[in-house]
């Protein structure tokens, strides 16, 4: 492969493509999703009990979700996980199998906790013993942390004012 | 509730109109039909859990001793595990405790009925209950046409959760509540209340009565049957004036469980949110929650494995513990049955034996009839089932000491008698 | 715990280095102030709770029933509350149960000092722990001159947690448990293990053993007890062969409990962190955490004043049923002794009796002697004491049969007799 070819028509396609890919991300506001605002993970339904009990716990003004749910170690492993996890969501979403109860599973366990330990390193220094294998998670104690009272209640009446309990 | 809640504002307008206490669920159906199928899936359930389910399986067959201790009562010729509401007529009028001969005295009351049909709440309203209870089961059968629906939990229109068994209502009013003013949380429990409650029959006109006048602990319901000298059978040979409990779901879970003190409501646990697409609605399929524990549990407790074993530590513990009063209740019987055939037994010191049988049976029952297998109140149950072995011990040592012979103390007389 | 972990590495380096096993905390202090401030703070500790707390009120006063149910025993002399780590040596000399006369062949053994003292792990290192059981209190008294502190719990330099005591060691050998596999999580618990646990002496030099080889359960603990023919005392007038029990937290917790069982360690109750500042370290101010349930509870209960509440409802009806339990022994024991006083009681039946008050006893003790009125594990607390009940009202039952006489069927004892 000595000279690349770069014949009219596939510059022409290439353009289009670009073109009806630029008027996709303009108007469908995808671009958001290469951002970190909370608002943006709850453009999914499915995510808004977790918006609805973040917001209402103590991290809303310190923390959004990407500085929970995505690594940090350096720009790469972000962009990385964000594209992952992303593509990961919404062919869930788009393909109806999201499950009853959506969990983290343990690699995002892995991220979430390693983000607890960034902000936190100070608070953290002496009981986390330096490189020591913690082997429990930080909201095993700290369970309304990020979601809310009861860990992550999926059930509208215990996250909306619409309904009170009491 | 009614109260302080406004009638709840649908975004879409219902598609047909709902007479009040309509009894047949399909109806109201057509407004609501997530509701309506899930209701209709209690039908043709009969997965079983380790110690419950939907199948109708026979609990004499599983602990024969229970057909010891109903001996002379119905419950001894026939007695199943609970299975789905839209079953509950189609059992009621196939269980064989029913007595369908209307000359007898004892023929069996139309108060049967009073937990089965969405056809009640509009027969009360029409006829009043203390009509509805003096019928005979019999002469009611031709009124009721509907197994349990949407009527014996909602207002029509409203839709709101209201209390549609008057016995309820009667109840509660003794105690000087209100459940009108109750919160909505509060009606997620009560509303089970109008049915998963012990009760009994008041008087030759068989009013059904919830005997809560104390309150709903399980020794102020046993005062109040003493204060009423109400008995529901005689022991047979040993004279024991007997109560029998039923289902005190109601009564078990709010004495201080630690879901109810949480403020969990019966209906979190067995009636789960549940997605159709993108909305969400109320199971109505009530079945065990060790069933579909992800929807039932999950939506508070994070490790669904975790709490799902946790039920099954406590269960095997109240379930051995169970069946050891059991065992101290059939000595119990026993003695009390050889001394009460003695001539010479001092009839006050055997009389003080039955009244702890009695006292003892109501206790161990009030946790057995309990459909949880203790779960509902890990610790009442424990400790309710430690105070009834305690009482048939001393009733057995009674009916000895009443005769003056020690050979009445022998023990386990469930395995060695033929 | 220490193949898989590394040793830790700090942003500090320790200010001065702390020899193996070193008996004085407060030299481990100059590196760690807040943990040897906090730990100071159990010398002073005197808030009461409903239940237990750190003065050392007594129990006998409190309950008087055990004053029966030890007689014979030292226990009936002297038994208090526990108090906070510091005060351990203070209150091991203190107690009256010590027998300081070293002609006496039941002097006390140094063994009581195995959980008193920070010299221990020295000095078993040092003589070994045979030859360290084998002398007397008395003899042991100079060498000991410190309570309870860093080097019980932890390795110098490292500061990891282990096993320091080889009763522990051993007994975790005999199931086949090498505890240097454990995860940090399960050394928070297991290190209290080193003196939260039943214990007994084997044999004439008076070696220190848990009685775990068939597992940790209460009935496994008692078939290890028949098969090793041991026991603590006999009961004065009713020849029973006695067990005492002796806090059993660790037995009692990791039994199933609802607690454990989520992963909770007695440090996360007991041991909360609490902030220095910026940073946050592990209090070693040990005491009932419903003291300062905020720190103890609220990290996972965000609604502190209710699992405040349930641990009330736990004890109380753990509390009921307890002194239930104790009835019935107390009525057993007069049977037994009244039958063991007349020369023609069948020798068979009134065995079986003692048999039964042995067993019984030693249940209700497993979860008397066990520190939280149940709350560890209520499902368990309340089980045991079902049963316990249940086998005290037969071994009276059988003192009856033995000597043919009703009238040792009376209850109530306790009350009764002056
Ligand atoms: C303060 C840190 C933090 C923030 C901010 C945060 N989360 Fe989380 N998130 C967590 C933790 C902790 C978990 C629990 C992981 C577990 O249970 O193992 C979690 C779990 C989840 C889960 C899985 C549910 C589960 O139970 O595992 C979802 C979905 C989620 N978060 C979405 C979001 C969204 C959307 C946002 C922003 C609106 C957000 N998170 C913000 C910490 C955070
Ligand atoms: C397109 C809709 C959609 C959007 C937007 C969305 N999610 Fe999700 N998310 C889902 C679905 C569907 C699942 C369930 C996937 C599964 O369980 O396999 C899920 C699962 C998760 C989980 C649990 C699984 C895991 O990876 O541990 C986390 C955490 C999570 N999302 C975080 C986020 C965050 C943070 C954002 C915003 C940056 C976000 N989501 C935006 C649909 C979405
Ligand atoms: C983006 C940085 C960031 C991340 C990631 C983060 N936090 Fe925080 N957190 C903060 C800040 C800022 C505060 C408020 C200031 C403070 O108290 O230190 C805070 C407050 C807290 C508090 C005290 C408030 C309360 O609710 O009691 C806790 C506990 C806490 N965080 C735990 C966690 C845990 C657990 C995680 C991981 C699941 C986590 N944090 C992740 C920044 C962060
Ligand atoms: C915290 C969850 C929870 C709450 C709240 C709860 N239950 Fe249950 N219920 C259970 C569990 C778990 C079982 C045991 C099921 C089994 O053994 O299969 C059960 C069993 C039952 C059963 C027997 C089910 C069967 O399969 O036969 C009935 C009936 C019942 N509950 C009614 C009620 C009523 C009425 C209330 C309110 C007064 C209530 N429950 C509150 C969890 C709950
Ligand atoms: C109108 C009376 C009535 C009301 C109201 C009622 N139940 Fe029932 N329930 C019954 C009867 C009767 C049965 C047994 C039916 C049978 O065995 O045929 C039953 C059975 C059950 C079962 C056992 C199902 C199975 O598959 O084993 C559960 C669980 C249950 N009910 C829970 C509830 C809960 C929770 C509520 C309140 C939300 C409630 N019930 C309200 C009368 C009622
Ligand atoms: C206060 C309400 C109420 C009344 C009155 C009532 N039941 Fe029920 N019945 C229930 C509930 C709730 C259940 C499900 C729970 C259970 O089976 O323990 C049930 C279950 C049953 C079942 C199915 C399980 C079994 O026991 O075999 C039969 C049959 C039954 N009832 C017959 C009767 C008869 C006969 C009467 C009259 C003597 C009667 N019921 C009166 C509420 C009631
Ligand atoms: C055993 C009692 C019971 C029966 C029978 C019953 N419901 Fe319900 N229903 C409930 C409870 C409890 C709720 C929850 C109400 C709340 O949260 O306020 C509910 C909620 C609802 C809701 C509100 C939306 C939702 O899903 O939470 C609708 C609509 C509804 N029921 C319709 C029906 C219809 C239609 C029927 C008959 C086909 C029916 N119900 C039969 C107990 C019952
Ligand atoms: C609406 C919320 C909610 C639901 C639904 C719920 N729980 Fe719970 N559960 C709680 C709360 C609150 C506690 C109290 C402890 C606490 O605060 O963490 C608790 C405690 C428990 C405990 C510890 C109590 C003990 O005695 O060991 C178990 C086990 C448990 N739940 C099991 C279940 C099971 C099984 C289900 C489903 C059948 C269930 N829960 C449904 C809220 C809930
Ligand atoms: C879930 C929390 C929790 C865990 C885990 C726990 N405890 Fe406790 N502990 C308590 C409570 C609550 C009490 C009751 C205190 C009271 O009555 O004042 C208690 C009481 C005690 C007491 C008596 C305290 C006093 O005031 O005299 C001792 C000793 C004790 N625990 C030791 C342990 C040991 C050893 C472990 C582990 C094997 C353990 N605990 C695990 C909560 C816990
Ligand atoms: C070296 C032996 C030893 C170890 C290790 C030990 N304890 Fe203790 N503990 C004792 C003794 C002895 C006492 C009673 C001291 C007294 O009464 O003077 C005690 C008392 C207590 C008390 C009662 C304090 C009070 O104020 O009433 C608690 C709570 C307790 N320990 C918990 C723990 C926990 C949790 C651990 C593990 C983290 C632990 N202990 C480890 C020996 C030990
Ligand atoms: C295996 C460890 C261990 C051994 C061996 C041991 N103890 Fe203890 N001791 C403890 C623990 C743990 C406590 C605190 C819990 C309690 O009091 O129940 C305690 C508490 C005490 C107390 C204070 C509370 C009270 O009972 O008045 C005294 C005094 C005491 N022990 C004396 C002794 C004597 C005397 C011996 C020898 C016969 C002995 N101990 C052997 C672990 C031990
Ligand atoms: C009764 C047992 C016990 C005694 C005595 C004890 N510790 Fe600890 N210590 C623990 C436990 C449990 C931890 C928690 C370890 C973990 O989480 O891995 C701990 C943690 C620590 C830590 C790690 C940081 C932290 O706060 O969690 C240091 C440093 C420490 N102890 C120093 C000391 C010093 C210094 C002494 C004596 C003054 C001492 N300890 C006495 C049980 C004890
Ligand atoms: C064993 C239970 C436990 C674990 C695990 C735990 N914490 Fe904590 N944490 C606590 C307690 C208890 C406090 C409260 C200290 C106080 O208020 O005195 C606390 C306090 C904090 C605070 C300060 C909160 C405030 O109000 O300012 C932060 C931040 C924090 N923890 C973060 C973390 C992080 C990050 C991790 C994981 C590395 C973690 N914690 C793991 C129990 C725990
Ligand atoms: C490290 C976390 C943690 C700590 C610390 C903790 N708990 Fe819990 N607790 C749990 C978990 C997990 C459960 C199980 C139920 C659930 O999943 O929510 C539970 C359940 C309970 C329950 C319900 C069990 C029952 O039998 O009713 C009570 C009550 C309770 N805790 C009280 C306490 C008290 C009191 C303390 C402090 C002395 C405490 N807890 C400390 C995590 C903890
Ligand atoms: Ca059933
Ligand atoms: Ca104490």
């Amino acid at each position: 492969m000595k000279n690349f070819p770069l014949s009219l028509p596939v510059l022409a396609a290439l353009a289009c493509f670009g073109l009806a890919m630029g008027v996709f991300v303009w108007t469908s506001d995808a671009l958001a999703y290469a951002g970190t605002r909370a608002e943006t993970c709850n453009n999914c339904h499915v995510m808004h009990p977790m918006y609805e009990n973040y917001y209402h716990a103590a991290h809303e003004q310190w923390a959004e979700c990407a500085d929970c749910h995505l690594p940090h170690e350096n720009v790469f492993s972000y962009y990385f996980e964000k594209g992952r996890q992303g593509m990961h969501d919404v062919y869930v979403f788009s393909t109806g199998a999201t499950p009853e109860l959506i969990r983290a599973n343990e690699h995002s366990q892995e991220i979430i906790q390693g983000n607890c330990i960034r902000c936190h390193n100070e608070t953290v220094e002496t009981v986390m013993m330096g490189p020591q294998p913690y082997d429990r998670n930080c909201w095993d104690c700290h369970r309304a942390v990020s979601h809310g009272e009861r860990g992550l209640s999926t059930s509208p009446y215990q996250d909306s004012s619409l309904y009170p309990v009491k | 509730f009614m109260k302080n809640n406004p009638a709840q504002e649908r975004a879409l307008l219902p598609l047909v109109e709902i007479a009040p206490m309509e009894p047949d669920s399909a109806k109201w159906g057509v407004n609501f039909p997530s509701q309506w199928n899930s209701l209709q899936k209690t039908e043709t359930n009969n997965i079983d859990t380790a110690y419950a389910g939907s199948s109708a399986f026979s609990w004499l067959e599983r602990d024969p001793r229970q057909v010891i201790l109903f001996a002379g009562y119905p419950f001894s010729k026939d007695y199943n595990d609970d299975r789905g509401h839209m079953n509950a007529l189609e059992d009621v009028r196939a269980t064989k405790r029913l007595n369908l001969n209307d000359e007898d005295p004892k023929r069996t009351p139309a108060t049967c009925y009073s937990c089965k049909s969405s056809n009640n709440p509009g027969l009360w309203e029409e006829m009043g209950m203390a009509e509805y209870d003096a019928m005979s089961f019999n002469e009611m059968t031709p009124n009721i046409n509907n197994a349990i629906g949407c009527s014996n939990c909602h207002e029509a229109g409203t839709m709101r959760l209201i209390v549609t068994n008057p016995a309820l209502n009667e109840a509660l009013e003794a105690q000087g509540k209100d459940w009108t003013t109750f919160t909505r949380q509060e009606m997620r429990t009560v509303v089970c209340a109008n049915c998963h409650v012990e009760y009994y029959f008041d008087g030759p006109g068989k009013y059904l009565t919830f005997p809560w006048t104390n309150g709903t602990r399980v020794d102020q319901i046993i005062s109040y049957y003493e204060e009423e000298g109400f008995s529901d059978w005689t022991y047979p040979e040993a004279g024991t004036p007997m109560l029998k409990a039923q289902h005190p779901e109601y009564e078990f879970f709010t004495a201080g469980s630690t879901h109810y003190n949480a403020g969990v409501s019966c209906a979190d646990c067995h009636m789960p949110y549940v997605r159709d697409g993108a909305a969400k609605y109320s199971s109505h399929d009530v079945h065990s929650p060790l069933i579909n524990p992800e929807q039932a549990c999950g939506q508070c407790h994070t490790d669904v494995n975790y709490v799902v074993g946790r039920v099954a530590t406590i269960q095997e513990q109240v379930a051995v513990t169970k069946i050891a009063a059991e065992d101290a209740l059939i000595d119990a019987i026993n003695a009390i049955q050889l001394a009460a055939a003695n001539p010479n037994a001092d009839a006050a010191l055997l009389d003080q034996a039955r009244a702890l049988h009695r006292k003892a049976q109501f206790m161990w029952d009030f946790l057995s009839a309990e459909n949880s297998t203790g779960f509902h109140n890990p610790e009442y149950a424990l400790k309710i089932c430690a105070e009834a072995t305690n009482l048939a011990r001393q009733a057995q040592m009674l009916a000895a000491q009443s005769v003056n012979d020690p050979s009445l103390l022998t023990t386990g007389t469930y395995y060695t008698t033929p």
